[in-house]
């Protein structure tokens, strides 16, 4: 796949109308994702309620591939436990950096659409970035605010 | 055949700076089938076939460590590493050959100063001044001083144009003022300084100063005795050497009243534990193996620039520039960032509603590198108030065509994001 | 055709290292119409084809600056400088790639952990311990430190064949002691000192240790987990790569402690006027466009040499050494200076009524190329009382042969002088 | 010339019986010669009585081609003028390193079998080191040291 197509594909849809964008007022978890080398910033607020992501939602400041990787993301997790979430972070991570097996099986879907970015190296931050962010929420005392820069596993991407 | 033809075309065409692409085997490349614009100099430029030979020939029939050798390699390693240090020395008209200190970068040189000069003459309270439009690797240096030592950093300001406030500059003066830091060409903007007259000005208060040289160096003719400054500092992967060696020119008398930046062999004249002296400048300052061949490639480049003329050199450029300056600024919804009456071939923009990485992601399908980001001058966007812009930057070996296809480049991500 | 017939003749010969020579174009050199005999090696290595080759073909299709670029170029740079580190951390079995840092050589190495981790954590009346066998670069930045902040330097004694007196050592450590920073393998004698019990040693106490590996990483397999030092530094130049790069490697807890050492781009996160806060590492310790291309050469030479294998150039090597040490002590007059039980094929000697530059020039007008002086060890020097030494020193690429020519030499030299 | 040759010619002679060798007990100038880099190290005492240099000696330790050097120049300066000397040491220092057109008069004489000097550019050193130091001491106030090392002129060649 190439990036134009890629582009395409992806943009289209979530660049213009991001799904669950915004912040919410009675958040139990988040975090602000931030990836100081480009720039990039994101908000993830989300309601984790007996285990299951009841509502997330993000907003914030970046390039196309991180905010169509952040609106697909948020309704991909949205009404999933947590255990399924951190999975689905697992196996994002490791498509990005091409180490998943696509034809093995998978809880990843229409987020496929992805896996070319392991050919723009300098991009995978950007579509990881979302990822990270929601780990360091899912993982977050209630109402704090964790960087995800200091996460050692984007510290390492950056 | 097909390269004599070529040139003969492209002198016939247009003029002989750009028959220079020929000597650039890199510019051959095709990236994504199609062929490479290389708008990314700023950041580093490519190499001519007879600085890649140089290296070769080097390491195939001249290398050993240099300096101390008796025998026959190392006297001809030295012989050439001595050479590239006179070929730097008149390429900037130093007015000694030991003001020359080759380093690892500019980086590495202005480091080499905070080290040298700053901490020992530098003290709490003391005030430096930088500007707005410095590049990290000259804020951070002083920022680390100022941190250890307890002194100021003063920033002089500038319009939106990109240019530096002179005003603001001179006020900006006082008895606590105690060097001056300032980046000769802006690498994300393009702006020229007025640096003759701010040297002046700073040395009528006794301040020395710095001059970050890095963007400015590959571009124009440059003569420290004529600008009086007091150091100068580039490197030479931006002047079609090779990365790992730059240089920081001195005035002699400053460099000799320095500390050491880096202990270890050749900076000594004598070692024991008890007591230590130091070598002669410009020794006191290369510690260690230097980038031999690194220098010894530096000092073709520079012949190789030299042979161009960097007057006409910059005189190419220029109009390059505001070819390009005009097709961009053409296209709606694209601002040029940076817009100072005196520039280089920069040319900074930004896109509504557009990131510029998407755009350098999107540039790139079509072969045409250019960079986005920051640039290393966190302070310039922060007072553009942008995260990031995408840059093009242009060096002699391109030409009008590539800036055509940057252009029907842009068309076409503005066509993905419509 | 000639090439092949040589390397076929030499593999029966010989054994299949000596073969190597054939690999490295400027060992076919003439000096004074005499075939080369390359006994310089300690002082900087040559470089293979296979190295020469991969610096043309970056600079011809690779080259850009790395990091952040999202062009093809610069993605491609940035992979080849990334996979270099990697080759780097397994070459030396790191646990992490981000334990290697990139340096400007083994003296930039030392220097940065001088900065980095001595002047944040060494104070007044703390003490370091270096030992006689140092080489400058393990000196002088210690003295630099030691003048600031009031620390003391401790040294460990050698006795004459040039051993390390490890009861001394032992004796040397109190509660003052922060630091212990040890040549691994003497360069103007061969020593190779028992690091590991002297490491394990030092933290026992909790002191930290760095080895300066720059003469022990290119003759024998190096494992710093094994070792458990905490810093370990050497130069690409000294192991088939090129100058202007080299490697320290520190475990991952020290480095993230420690201050950095160069300001400048890629070693931030952020950066304003206000505030500044540091990358991860390597990346702190990184500051400014790095020696691209040299760091990619330096791995393709770790390929090259770890394919002939460490253990088996270490066997190879110590054959040679024995060869000429037998030789060269049967010469009337000439005495060998290092006779440590545990060596690498280094020779130093003296020779009655001769000076050492006599020598090397003599030596020299029949194309054999040795070092003469103090090799940055004049603590060596001073310990055996002698002004300097003549030295040979050998890699895997040299042969008996060599060594022959070089006694025949010595023979010559004694002629003129009788 | 090769080095062989130059080493036959100047060595046989002034290596073994140097000549002027040792120190004036009452030498109205002096200095010290030393050249950190390669460890060579000469000290030399001469008289000068009315301009003329009546009495000079050299010692140290160094390697052939310094001493043969020193030899042959204190045997040649040895009853010369003060500016005679200068000229000499002018001429020695632009002969080493090939500045000096040998077919143009000159006053070097049979010092000109250092000519050869010049194609070993490590060794220029060492040939010119008795002529810093000569220049030193013929400045030197009346029995001071002076450290030819600090000389400008020989910091330039070590
Ligand atoms: C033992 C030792 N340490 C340090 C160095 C310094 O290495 P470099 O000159 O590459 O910085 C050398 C090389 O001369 C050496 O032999
Ligand atoms: C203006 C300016 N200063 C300093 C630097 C740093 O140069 P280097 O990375 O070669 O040390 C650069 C290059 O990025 C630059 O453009």
């Amino acid at each position: 796949m190439n990036a134009k197509s890629l582009y395409q594909e992806v943009i289209l849809d979530h660049n213009r109308k991001p799904r669950n964008y915004g912040t919410l007022d009675d958040a139990s978890h988040q975090a602000v994702g931030h990836n100081p080398l480009c720039g990039d910033r994101l908000d993830i607020t989300l309601n984790l309620n007996d285990e299951h992501i009841d509502k997330i939602a993000f907003h914030g400041e970046s390039c196309a591939i991180c905010k169509a990787s952040a609106s697909m993301m948020t309704a991909a997790v949205k009404g999933k436990t947590y255990a399924y979430a951190e999975t689905m972070i697992k196996e994002f991570r490791d498509m990005a950096t091409g180490k998943l097996n696509l034809d093995n099986p998978h809880h990843l879907g229409r987020l496929t659409v992805f896996s070319g970015i392991q050919d723009l190296p300098t991009r995978v931050k950007c579509a990881i970035l979302p990822w990270h962010t929601l780990h360091a929420a899912l993982n977050s005392v209630a109402g704090a605010s964790t960087e995800a820069e200091h996460d050692p596993a984007n510290a390492s991407t950056v | 055949m097909k390269i004599i033809d070529t040139k003969f075309e492209s002198q016939t065409v247009t003029n002989n700076m750009e028959s220079t692409r020929l000597d650039f085997p890199i510019l051959k490349l095709k990236v994504n089938n199609k062929p490479l614009v290389y708008l990314d100099s700023a950041a580093s430029s490519q190499m001519p076939q007879v600085v890649i030979d140089r290296l070769s020939y080097y390491h195939t029939a001249q290398h050993a460590n240099i300096n101390r050798g008796v025998h026959y390699l190392s006297e001809t390693a030295t012989a050439a590493y001595n050479a590239a240090r006179c070929k730097l020395q008149q390429f900037v008209n130093a007015k000694e050959d030991r003001e020359i200190i080759f380093t690892s970068g500019t980086t590495d040189a202005i480091n080499l100063v905070m080290h040298g000069y700053g901490r020992k003459f530098i003290k709490a309270g003391d005030e430096i001044i930088l500007s707005t439009l410095e590049h990290h690797s000259n804020i951070v240096p002083w920022q680390m001083l100022a941190e250890e030592t307890g002194a100021k950093i003063r920033v002089i300001p500038i319009n939106d144009a990109g240019e530096l406030l002179i005003d603001e500059y001179e006020k900006l003066f006082n008895k606590r003022t105690k060097f001056v830091s300032l980046i000769h060409v802006s690498n994300s903007l393009g702006s020229i300084n007025p640096i003759k007259s701010v040297i002046a000005f700073a040395h009528t208060h006794g301040v020395p100063v710095l001059i970050d040289g890095a963007q400015a160096a590959p571009h124009m003719s440059i003569d420290v005795q004529d600008l009086d400054c007091d150091f100068y500092a580039f490197s030479a992967h931006k002047l079609c050497g090779p990365t790992g060696v730059g240089v920081l020119y001195g005035k002699e008398e400053l460099l000799e009243s320095m500390q050491p930046f880096k202990g270890g062999g050749d900076m000594i004249a004598t070692v024991s534990f008890e007591k230590t002296t130091y070598n002669t400048i410009p020794h006191k300052f290369e510690a260690g193996t230097p980038p031999i061949a690194a220098a010894i490639g530096f000092g073709t480049a520079i012949d190789y620039l030299s042979t161009l003329g960097l007057d006409e050199i910059h005189a190419y450029e220029t109009d390059l520039l505001n070819y390009a300056t005009e097709q961009i600024k053409q296209i709606p919804g694209v601002h040029i960032i940076g817009t100072a009456a005196d520039k280089t071939a920069i040319l900074s923009f930004v896109i509504d509603g557009i990131h510029p990485h998407d755009i350098g992601t999107l540039l790139n399908q079509d072969g045409i590198a250019i960079r986005t980001g920051h640039h290393c001058t966190q302070p310039v966007m922060q007072r553009f108030q942008i995260p990031a812009t995408s840059r093009a930057s242009f060096a002699f070996y391109n030409n009008k065509t590539e800036v055509d296809a940057l252009v029907a480049g842009i068309h076409a991500v503005k066509q993905v994001f419509s």
